[in-house]
């Protein structure tokens, strides 16, 4: 019998306890969003919101998920069952997938890889295929024009977001988060979003990553493949039980990277804004205040027309992202 | 087109004898009411609308004891307020009257409901399905004779 | 065109907007044919709803069929009451106290206002703004709370009585809207910052959904609709009923035919609204709220008439026809919303979905007033 | 160019106005009412549905069974009787049922008594599982039920 490696033990239960983890973490951020995103509303909109279920409500989430679980999920005659069941899958695991490269403190991080970057773009991107295929098996009318929508919005908004990320890597010179969160110490005069010295768009930049992670996850203002007043629930509308309830968690899952990505990126991960006590509460406190502003942004404004909001990724954000890049590359050799 | 220009032109429409009178406009709502033919109701919207009228309203009237149904036109203008009601009386056994559609497109719906309500057929209307009652519907509510 | 274009562009769908879909506010069905996103065709079908009102009308004493008016258009009930009251006021030839002319105007105009608020917030939700209708409701309940306190009821007012009101108001109801008139002016510069100025709001109805005056003449439309197209139609201006003649109040008139102009003469009608309110306030006589010596048992003359009222959603018209019995002849009911959605069909072809939606909620329909 | 620009300053700043509205009407107080802990006070008009009114010194109801209601109610929903016991100048009632089920609570019945027998219930948390109790209100019995 061969003797197996200590390492591989020890590497072996990091990998569960992260799987784990980020398992308990996503699915935990989900179902407290998901309050959240009912809290809040309730306080801009002058009333209680859930209250019953446990003390303010905390017990909601839990309320939901029963009846999620305990639904039928129900498959329409006409759908391409195979895809209909996928998809759901196909959305929520890449949301789940992206985590692995996130470093949420100097020591947590699950792999540290040098184009964690790139990874978690190229994850991010299937999960519109499996939105677009949720829509198209589902056979309704509604669902197949939010998976045409949903293509053509997300195509749009890649480019500008991708645009702003190759400008934010000329400035770190790299593709790891890691590096990236480390150039960024010492108070919030050095955080990306703030480093004028590289490109005084920063802060455009920063606002053109928020609006396109909103499209990317499709989010009010730019909830075009569900909105309730013109498709229904668009790609969602044959979904019943857990099948729906994948959905809600991708959408959660994909707030919570995205406003994680964004800490990272431009708000200097873990590091304290005043360049004290880093640590894993800082990240924390930066990635739910941008999660509060989506939610936020959800409940204030009406939803963009579809080619208002093709208009705003063509004649704003990518122009924007393109002098943003010119500049810093200017700047880059300047300086 | 002053209303007694109107009144005029009207007047060659009516046939001889029918009531073209001058109404009041607080005691009745309507400043002119004129009765013709069914024949000339197509002729009448025609002149309506060259006078910029708006048709407010189309609705039948079952007058049994006389056998007969009564179309009532309401055409307003806006700008002095002013209300002309056209009417017309067709046979209660057979109701056929042309359709003003091609002129007031807003007629379609209320010569639909007339249709639905009375039994009126209106000649030469695009689509006379029902709109209001059920598609299959074969009875027509508002004749006295229907019981309620 | 080539043959290979034809064929491609005749590829269209048919889709069900409706019964039951989130933009229709109610019964109503769309049968929509897309090509893509386009609307190439927009048949409504209507008539879930029918209760057939007008035979009701017939078969009932003038006075019971009070309680009919209040349910068709439930969002602004007291125009319709008003609209039949006064059709009935003028076939039998009452004359109703100057009190109750008064009383009428108010709550009729607060009516007008609740139904404004309604639709804003309304709207809003059909472009995918949640936050805006809860703050409308804050200020409608106030209304539908005042109205309550007088007619004992929020909805299905059931007010107006021939020959004047059946409750008169008192000192708190009076105080209570000047209260709420102070405070719905205080509020609007806020509805004008969150919606008015938003680009979003203005991106999505700014030139979106044109109603021709012409379209308007065509089918009858009426109301804000017709107001935002450019023509200054008002019944309370252009056939004065009631005592509006002698208030001073303007008649809002936007000319660029789009969802903004129907928006923003709503939220000026308002203002409007309130300064009637005020005025009539100010000027209420003393006396009875009742004519006296109408009889129980109505039995207006012979003859017909006609009786129009500007409902807050348009002309709301009564054609009457009596044969001096205690029953209508015949009752047509004359729904503003039956004629403004007929050019629903002309006006949304060639839009996109999206748009047609905001045009069809810019409408402002009522679907119960539709069927009848 | 300018005007784009301008077009992305004021549309930003009017997005920035939208929130800070938003964000300010948090921190006030919930307007709504939270139901089965709380309720609103109904004003003293509110149209419940009717009831009898009783004669505090007898305890019997105020009704002579004049059937003026059950005339005006609009939905035939009253139903009443009675009798005129020996040497009593009028009538007291036998029976009076409401059919609430059909019941539209538009008050004209209230309205049409000359004898202040009717009035409107304050009770709104109406509710059964069966129709017919609701389909046959006696008002006899539930007034009395009231008064204690």
């Amino acid at each position: 019998m061969m003797a197996i490696p200590k390492d591989l033990i020890m590497e072996l239960v990091r990998i569960v306890l992260y799987v784990v983890g980020f398992l308990a973490f996503i699915a935990v951020n989900a179902a407290y969003l998901s309050l959240l995103e009912r809290k809040v509303p309730s306080w801009f909109q002058l009333r209680y919101g859930p209250k019953e279920v446990g003390p303010w409500g905390l017990l909601q989430p839990v309320a939901d998920g029963i009846k999620l679980c305990a639904k039928q999920l129900l498959v329409q005659k006409g759908a391409d069952v195979a895809l209909f069941k996928l998809a759901p899958a196909m959305v929520v695991i890449p949301a789940i997938m992206s985590a692995v490269t996130l470093p949420f403190s100097e020591t947590i991080v699950a792999r540290n890889i040098d184009l964690g970057l790139l990874l978690i773009f190229s994850l991010s991107s299937i999960h519109v295929i499996g939105t677009m295929l949720g829509g198209w098996a589902s056979c309704n009318k509604y669902s197949g024009i939010a998976a045409a929508r949903v293509v053509a919005q997300n195509i749009a908004y890649e480019i500008p977001l991708l645009l702003v990320m190759v400008s934010l890597v000329m400035v770190t010179h790299t593709f790891n988060l890691h590096e990236i969160v480390n150039g960024q110490a010492g108070g919030f005069w050095h955080w990306n979003a703030f480093r004028l010295t590289a490109s005084p768009l920063m802060p455009a930049a920063f606002i053109i990553y928020f609006i396109c992670m909103l499209a990317e996850a499709n989010r009010a203002p730019f909830d075009m493949l569900e909105a309730e007043s013109e498709l229904v629930a668009g790609a969602f509308t044959e979904y019943s039980g857990m099948g729906f309830g994948l959905f809600f968690i991708a959408e959660y899952a994909n707030i919570v990277v995205g406003c994680s990505l964004g800490t990272i990126l431009f708000l200097g991960g873990w590091h304290c804004p005043f360049g004290l006590l880093p640590g894993l509460h800082w990240f924390l406190i930066k990635m739910y205040f941008l999660c509060f502003m989506v939610i936020w942004v959800r409940w204030s404004f009406p939803r963009t027309q579809f080619y208002g909001l093709l208009n705003l990724s063509w004649k704003i954000l990518i122009p924007f992202a393109l002098a943003h890049l010119v500049l810093t590359s200017i700047m880059l050799k300047l300086l | 087109m002053t209303l007694s220009e109107l009144k005029t032109q009207l007047a060659s429409l009516a046939e001889p004898g029918a009531l073209i009178s001058e109404t009041d406009h607080a005691k009745r709502g309507t400043d002119l009411d004129v009765t013709v033919s069914a024949g000339k109701v197509v002729a009448a919207a025609e002149l309506l609308d060259t006078a910029r009228y708006t048709l407010e309203a189309i609705t039948g009237v079952d007058w049994i004891a006389e056998k007969q149904i009564e179309l009532v036109y309401d055409y307003t203008l806006w700008e002095s307020g002013v209300r002309v009601a056209v009417r017309s009386r067709i046979s209660r056994e057979n109701p056929a009257i042309p359709t003003i559609s091609a002129i007031f497109p807003g007629a379609n719906w209320h010569e639909r409901e007339t249709r639905d309500f009375f039994g009126v057929d209106f000649t030469g209307h695009p689509d006379m399905s029902p709109l209001l009652l059920p598609e299959d519907a074969t009875f027509h509510p508002l004749r006295k004779d229907f019981g309620a | 065109m080539s043959i290979e274009a034809q064929t491609i562009h005749r590829e269209t769908f048919v889709l069900n907007l409706g019964p039951q879909h989130p933009a229709t506010h109610g019964v109503l069905r769309i049968k929509l044919t897309m090509n893509g996103e386009y609307v190439e065709d927009a048949d409504p079908v209507i008539g879930y709803g029918h209760r057939m009102q007008e035979k009701m009308g017939e078969n009932r004493t003038y006075a019971k069929f009070l309680p009919n008016t209040a349910r068709m258009d439930y969002v602004a009930a007291l125009f319709n009451t008003h609209g039949y009251v006064c059709a009935v006021e003028r076939l039998a030839g009452i004359t109703v106290p100057d009190r109750a002319e008064y009383i009428r105007v108010i709550t009729a105009e607060l009516n007008r206002i609740a139904s404004h608020l309604l639709w804003v917030g309304a709207f809003l939700i059909d472009l995918g703004g949640f936050t805006p209708l809860l703050y409308t409701f804050d200020d409608r309940e106030q209304i539908l709370d005042l109205l309550e306190s007088i007619t004992g009821a929020r909805l299905t007012f059931c007010y107006y009585r021939f020959g004047g009101v059946c409750n008169d108001i008192d000192e708190q109801f009076i105080s209570g809207t000047r209260a709420f008139i102070a405070r719905l002016h205080s509020r609007m510069p806020m509805y004008h910052a969150l919606i008015t100025q938003n680009i979003i709001f203005r991106k999505r109805c700014e030139g979106i959904g044109p109603i021709p005056a012409e379209t308007c003449r065509k089918y009858g439309g009426s109301g804000p609709v017709l107001r935002g197209s450019g023509v200054s139609y008002d019944v309370r201006k252009n056939e004065p009923y009631s005592i509006y003649p002698r208030l001073d109040f303007n008649i809002p008139v936007y000319q660029e035919c789009d969802c903004t102009a129907r928006y923003k003469v709503r939220m000026d009608e308002m203002v409007e609204s309130m300064r009637i309110i005020e005025q009539s306030l100010d000027q209420l006589p003393a006396g009875p709220v009742m004519a006296e010596k109408v009889p129980k048992l109505l039995k207006p003359p012979k003859g017909d008439c006609y009786f129009n009222v500007e409902s807050a959603r348009g002309v709301f018209g009564v054609r009457l026809v009596s044969d001096g019995t205690d029953k209508a002849y015949r009752l047509k009911l004359r729904s503003p919303c039956f004629s403004n959605l007929s050019l629903f069909r002309d006006c949304s072809r060639g839009m996109l979905m999206a748009d047609a939606l905001a045009l069809l909620g810019s409408l402002d329909l009522v679907i119960p007033d539709i069927d009848r | 160019m300018w005007n784009y620009l301008k077009e992305i300053i004021t549309g930003s700043w009017s997005l920035c106005v939208g929130m800070w509205i938003v964000l300010r009407h948090a921190f006030r107080r919930p307007v709504t009412v939270q139901y089965p802990y709380q309720s609103v006070k109904l004003p003293a008009r509110y149209r419940g549905h009717i009831q009898l009114k009783f004669d505090p010194a007898t305890g019997n109801p105020k009704c002579i069974v004049c059937m003026a209601c059950q005339r005006a109610c609009p939905s035939n929903c009253i139903a009443l009787d009675g009798v005129k016991p020996e040497g009593a100048t009028r009538k007291v009632p036998t029976q009076y049922s409401l059919n609430f089920t059909t019941c539209s609570l538009c008050g004209l019945c209230v309205e049409s008594c000359n004898f202040d027998a009717l009035e409107f219930s304050k009770e709104y948390n109406l509710t059964s599982q069966h129709k017919k109790d609701y389909q046959m209100m006696d008002l006899l019995t539930y007034g009395r039920e009231a008064k204690k």
